[in-house]
C-alpha cells in the first residue's frame, strides 16, 4: 500500500488500519458464509464488506481504493450479483415455481447445509457490498470535481 | 424495564439531534437513536437486527458526515411558521389520541398471536434446513420480498449515480438525431 | 409450468431487462439498449394481453401462484383477478407506448442506458404492486416504483428538479411510513400478511378502532400518493420537472397503480367498506376535482396545468369508485383507463413541443400547427376526450359517472361533475389556442416536426383516445366488468383466492 | 402498552421534524428518526415474554421462540430506510450545490 504522507489521515490511523482492515474483511466473510446458522447474513455482511473498503478509503485517502475500483466497474459487478441472485430465483423454476429451493438440505448445523440459502447469502452480499461501495465512491468522486471547478 | 429507560432515552436523543443548531451534533444526536436502537433490538432477543442496524447506522452517519462538513446553517428564523408549527402539532396530537385508542385493542406487549408463524417454528428447521429461522425466513418462505429488498438497493444505488452525474442535458447543438 | 407460471414473468422480465441494461449499457452502442427496451416492454404488453385471456378460462376467475411452492398463509402468492388484469393491461400499453416515446426523446438528456434502467425498475415496481396477494410485498414494491420515480424526476440535474425530486421524495416517505404503520397494526391484529387470509380474520372479527385508524392511515399514505387534495402539493412541481416521458408515466399510471388501485385493493377486498368510507372517498374525489380544476385555470406553463389537472381526474375516478354502486365503479374504472391514456398523450405532446421548440411557457407559443402538424392533430385528439366531447372516450367514463350520481340521489356530485368538465373543457381551449392556432412566432421558423418514434408512440394513443369508447360494446365489455365484479365481491375476495390456492 | 405509545411519540417527534424544519439536512435526520421508529414499532410487536431469539441450537429443544417474521421484515425495511436516505442525501448534496444552501425559505424557485 504505496503511502504518501499527505493523504488521508495521521500516521497513527493509517498502522492500525493497516492492522484491522483485514480482519474486519473477514468478519465481513465470516458473517456472510454463516448466515444460515448464527445471526447475520447476507445484508449485514455485505454492508461489514463495504465498511472495511472505506474504512481503507478514509484512512488512506482516495486515491488508495478509487484507483482500483472506479464507479462503473461497481455498478457493473453489482449489475452482476443482482443477476446472480435473480438466477438463483430462476433455478427454482426448474424445480415447479419461482423461488424454490431445490438443492438438497444437507445435515442441519454444518456448513453447506441449507440448499439455495448460502447461494443466495453469497449474491446478495456481493451486491450489497459492493452497492454501497459505488455509493461512497459516487460521493467521494463528486468532490473532487467540486474542487477542481 | 431496561426497554422504558432505552425508549425515553431515544425520545430525549431525538429531540435533542432535531433542535440543536449545530449540523454535525444534530447528525451525532441520529447516531445516538440508532445505536440505542441497536441496543433495544438486543433486549428485544433480535440478534440479525442488531448487526445489522448497527452496521447500516454507521454507514448512514458516514454519508450525514459528508453532507454536513463545512456547510452553511440558518442564522435567522422567520416566524411566518405558526401557522405551520399549529398544524403540525395538532395533526399529531390527533394522530397520538386515536393511536392510544387503537393500542388498546392490540394483545397486549409480550404475547402475541403467533398464527402463521407457528408452523415456522416448528418445521423451519426441518423444511429449509437452515437452523437460523430470521433467515429461512428471509430466504426461504419469503424470499420474494427479499428479492424487491435486493431491487430497491438496485434501484438507489442506480438513482444516485443517476443524480450525481455532472450534465445532465445535452446542449442542442451536439444532439444527434438518430433515425 | 402451467399456465399460472406466467404471473411472475410480469417481475421477472423488466427486473432481468433492468439488471442487463445497466450491465451492457456502457459497452454497447446505443441503438441496442433502445431495442432491447422496446422488445421488453412489447413482450410485456402481449403477456398481459394473453393474462387476460388466460383469466377468462380460469376457474373461479382467479389464478393465483405460490411463489417458492408454499400454500399462501406461510408463503408469498401472486393473484391475477379481473381487477389486477386490467390494471396489468392499463400500466403495460402505456408503458410500450411510452419506452418507444422516449428512444428518441431521451437524446435531450445524457446517459440513456441508465434512464432505461429506472424506467424497467419502476415498471416492476409496478406490476410487483398489481400482481401481488402479500400487504407487505405491496409496500416492498410500492418503495421500488417510488425510489425509481424520486432518481427519475431528478434525471435531468437542473436545479429546480432537484428541489422538485426533493419535495416529492420527502412527501412519499412520510406517505410510506404510514403504511408501513397500518401494516404493523394490522400484523399484530390478525397475525397474518396474506391479504387473503387477513380478509378472511377481518370478516369475522368485529369491527373496532383498531380497523378505523388503520383505514384512516392507509386513507392518508395512499391519498398521498395518488395527489388527493389535501395531500396533493407534490405534484404540481413534481411532474413539470420530470422528464416528459416520465411525467406520463408518472401521472398516467403510477399515481393509479401506487395510490388509487393499492386503496381500493386495501379498501375493498381486505378491509371492507362501509358507508363511512364510500362517503369519505366521495367527499376527497369531488374536493379534488373541484379544487384543482379552478387552480389549474390559472396556469400559464404547460406542464403545471397539465399536472393540475391529473388530480382533477384522479378525483373523478375516486368520485366514481366512492359511490360504491356497480355503475358508479363501472365509471370509476373506465374513467381510469382512459385517464391514463389520453393524460400521457398529452404529456407527450407537451414533450414533443418541448423537444423542437424547446419551451414549456404558452405565452410565447403560437401557431405551432404549421410546422408540427401530427402534435397538433394529437393534441386535439386528447383535449376533446380529457374535455369529454361526444365522439371520444373521455366522454362516455364522464357520461357514466355522472348518471351513477344521479341514480344513487348525490346531485351535487353531479353538478360537481358536470361544472369539473366544463372548466376542464375551457382551459384546454385555452391550451390549443395559446399553442397551436394563431400566426407562427419567427422566432419558431425553422422547427421541425419531431422523429418518428416520438409520432409513431402519439398516433398511436390518439387512436386508443378515438377508439376507446367501443369497451362498452359487449364483445370487449368483459375487460371492465371483470374488474368491477372484483371490486363488488368485497371480503369473499379471501375465499376466492384460498380455495384456487389450495388446488 | 406504554411501550407502544412510547414508540409512537418518537415517531411524531420525527414527524414534527420533517414537517416544521426548514433546514434540508435537519428534514432527513428527522426523515431518520421515523424510519428508526418505524422498525421499533414491528419488533417490539413480535416480543414474547421470556422468549428465546429465533436460532435453533445444536441438541436443545427450543419451546418458546421470539416471532421471527416481524425481525425479517423490518431487515428489509432497515435497507429501504437506508436506501432512501442515502439517495435523499445525495439530492440535498446537488441542491447545496446549485443553490449554496440547505435552507428551503431560500430554495423557492418554484412556487405552488
Amino acid at each position: 500500500m504505496i503511502d504518501n504522507p499527505n493523504t488521508g489521515m495521521s500516521l497513527i490511523v493509517k498502522t492500525i488500519t493497516r492492522l484491522t482492515v483485514g480482519l474486519i474483511l473477514l468478519f465481513g466473510i465470516y458473517i456472510v458464509l454463516h448466515g444460515h446458522l448464527s445471526p447475520g447474513g447476507g445484508f449485514a455482511g455485505g454492508v461489514i464488506i463495504a465498511l472495511s473498503f472505506i474504512h481503507l478509503m478514509l484512512a488512506f485517502g482516495k486515491e488508495a481504493v478509487a484507483s482500483k475500483i472506479s464507479t462503473r466497474l461497481a455498478s457493473n459487478l453489482e449489475s452482476i450479483g443482482a443477476l446472480m441472485f435473480l438466477g438463483i430465483a430462476l433455478m427454482g423454476f426448474f424445480g415447479g415455481s419461482f423461488f424454490l429451493n431445490i438443492l438438497n438440505k444437507g445435515l442441519p448445523f454444518n456448513l453447506f447445509s441449507a440448499g439455495t440459502i448460502p447461494l443466495s447469502n453469497i449474491a446478495i452480499s456481493l451486491k450489497v457490498g459492493i452497492g454501497l461501495l459505488a455509493i461512497f465512491l459516487a460521493l467521494v468522486i463528486l468532490e473532487n470535481v467540486k474542487k477542481e471547478k | 424495564m431496561e426497554l422504558h429507560i432505552l425508549l425515553l432515552f431515544m425520545i430525549f436523543a431525538a429531540i435533542v439531534a432535531i433542535e440543536v443548531k449545530d449540523l454535525l451534533s444534530s447528525v451525532v444526536g441520529v447516531g445516538a437513536v440508532g445505536f440505542a436502537l441497536c441496543l433495544a433490538f438486543l433486549v428485544l432477543k433480535a440478534p440479525d437486527l442488531a448487526i445489522t442496524q448497527l452496521v447500516v447506522e454507521i454507514l448512514c452517519l458516514i454519508i450525514l458526515i459528508r453532507a454536513t462538513i463545512k456547510k452553511d446553517l440558518p442564522l435567522v428564523i422567520a416566524g411566518r411558521w405558526v401557522f405551520n408549527t399549529i398544524a403540525t402539532v395538532g395533526f399529531i396530537a390527533v394522530f397520538l389520541f386515536f393511536a392510544y385508542v387503537a393500542l388498546k385493542e392490540l394483545p397486549s406487549f409480550g404475547n402475541p398471536t403467533m398464527r402463521v408463524v407457528k408452523m415456522y417454528l416448528q418445521e423451519g428447521l426441518g423444511k429449509t434446513g437452515a437452523t437460523n429461522l430470521v433467515t429461512s425466513v428471509i430466504l426461504d418462505f419469503r424470499a420474494y420480498d427479499t428479492l424487491g429488498e435486493a431491487t430497491v438497493l438496485f434501484a438507489s444505488v442506480i438513482g444516485i449515480m443517476a443524480v450525481l452525474r455532472g450534465k445532465g442535458r445535452k446542449k442542442i447543438e451536439e444532439r444527434e438525431d438518430d433515425r | 409450468m402451467n399456465i399460472t407460471s406466467i404471473i411472475p414473468l410480469f417481475v421477472i422480465i423488466p427486473l432481468f431487462s433492468a439488471f442487463f441494461i445497466s450491465l451492457i449499457g456502457k459497452f454497447v452502442k446505443r441503438g441496442i439498449v433502445g431495442g432491447i427496451s422496446a422488445a421488453a416492454c412489447f413482450l410485456l404488453l402481449i403477456l398481459s394481453l394473453c393474462g387476460l385471456a388466460a383469466l377468462r378460462s380460469a376457474a373461479g376467475g382467479v389464478l393465483v401462484y405460490k411463489v417458492g411452492g408454499w400454500v399462501p398463509p406461510f408463503g408469498i402468492c401472486m393473484v391475477l383477478d379481473g381487477l389486477s388484469a386490467f390494471m396489468l393491461v392499463t400500466v403495460n400499453l402505456i408503458a410500450f407506448f411510452v419506452c418507444i416515446y422516449s428512444l428518441s426523446y431521451m437524446e435531450k438528456y445524457t446517459d440513456k442506458p441508465k434512464f432505461f434502467t429506472l424506467f424497467f425498475l419502476m415498471l416492476t415496481g409496478m406490476n410487483g404492486l398489481i400482481a401481488t396477494g402479500d400487504l407487505f410485498n405491496l409496500y416492498v414494491f410500492l418503495e421500488i416504483a417510488s425510489i425509481a420515480s424520486y432518481a427519475l424526476v431528478a434525471f435531468g440535474t437542473e436545479a429546480e428538479e432537484l428541489e422538485a425530486s426533493f419535495k416529492y421524495a420527502i412527501m412519499g416517505s412520510i406517505a410510506s411510513s404510514f403504511i408501513f404503520i397500518g401494516i404493523a397494526f394490522l400484523y399484530s391484529y390478525t397475525s397474518t400478511l396474506n391479504m387473503a387470509d387477513m380478509a378472511g380474520i377481518l370478516s369475522a372479527k368485529p369491527d373496532t378502532w383498531v380497523i378505523s385508524f388503520v383505514t384512516v392511515l392507509f386513507l392518508m399514505g395512499f391519498g398521498l400518493k395518488a395527489a388527493l387534495v389535501p395531500f396533493h402539493a407534490w405534484l404540481p412541481d413534481a411532474h413539470p420537472a420530470a422528464p416528459a416521458s416520465i411525467s406520463a408515466m408518472l401521472s398516467g399510471v403510477l399515481i393509479k397503480a401506487l395510490g388509487v388501485y393499492a386503496m381500493i385493493r386495501i379498501l375493498f377486498n381486505v378491509i371492507g367498506m362501509t358507508s363511512a368510507y364510500l362517503t369519505t372517498l366521495m367527499f376527497l374525489g369531488a374536493l379534488s376535482m373541484l379544487v384543482a380544476v379552478i387552480l389549474a385555470l390559472s396556469q400559464w406553463d404547460l406542464k403545471r396545468l397539465l399536472a393540475y389537472h391529473s388530480i382533477s381526474q384522479i378525483g373523478y375516478v375516486i368520485l366514481g369508485i366512492g359511490l360504491g354502486t356497480p355503475l358508479g365503479i363501472l365509471g370509476g374504472l373506465f374513467h381510469l383507463f382512459n385517464h391514463s391514456v389520453f393524460k400521457s398523450l398529452l404529456f407527450l405532446n407537451s414533450g414533443a413541443i418541448d423537444y423542437s421548440a424547446d419551451t414549456r411557457d404558452l405565452k410565447e407559443m403560437s401557431g405551432l400547427k404549421e410546422k408540427m402538424p401530427v402534435t397538433a392533430a394529437t393534441n386535439l385528439v386528447a383535449s376533446m376526450s380529457i374535455a369529454g366531447i361526444p365522439p371520444f372516450n373521455g366522454f362516455f367514463s364522464k357520461l357514466i359517472i355522472i348518471f351513477a350520481c344521479i341514480q344513487k340521489g348525490h346531485m351535487g356530485y353531479a353538478l360537481a361533475a358536470v361544472i369539473g368538465s366544463i372548466l376542464t373543457l375551457a382551459s384546454f381551449m385555452k391550451v390549443q389556442k395559446y399553442a397551436f392556432l394563431g400566426e407562427l412566432k419567427e422566432k419558431y421558423k425553422d422547427i421541425k416536426e419531431v422523429p418518428f418514434f416520438m409520432k409513431f408512440a402519439m398516433v398511436g394513443l390518439a387512436v386508443i383516445c378515438i377508439v376507446g369508447g367501443l369497451l362498452l360494446l359487449p364483445p370487449l365489455k368483459f375487460f371492465l366488468s371483470d374488474a368491477v365484479n372484483v371490486l363488488l365481491e368485497g371480503r369473499n375476495y379471501a375465499h376466492i383466492v384460498l380455495e384456487a390456492a389450495s388446488k | 402498552m406504554t411501550l407502544y405509545f412510547l414508540c409512537l411519540v418518537l415517531f411524531c417527534v420525527g414527524l414534527y421534524g420533517v414537517l416544521r424544519k426548514r433546514n434540508l439536512v435537519k428534514i432527513i435526520i428527522g426523515l431518520g428518526i421515523i424510519e428508526y421508529s418505524m422498525n421499533l414499532f414491528f419488533v417490539l410487536l413480535g416480543y414474547r415474554f421470556h422468549g428465546r431469539a429465533p436460532i435453533d441450537a445444536q441438541g436443545q429443544d427450543i419451546l418458546n421462540m421470539v416471532d421471527p417474521l416481524p425481525q425479517a421484515l423490518v431487515l428489509t425495511s432497515i435497507v429501504i430506510g437506508l436506501a432512501v436516505t442515502a439517495l435523499l442525501i445525495s439530492i440535498a448534496i446537488k441542491i447545496y450545490e446549485k443553490y449554496g444552501t440547505f435552507d428551503i425559505t431560500k430554495i423557492k424557485r418554484l412556487k405552488g
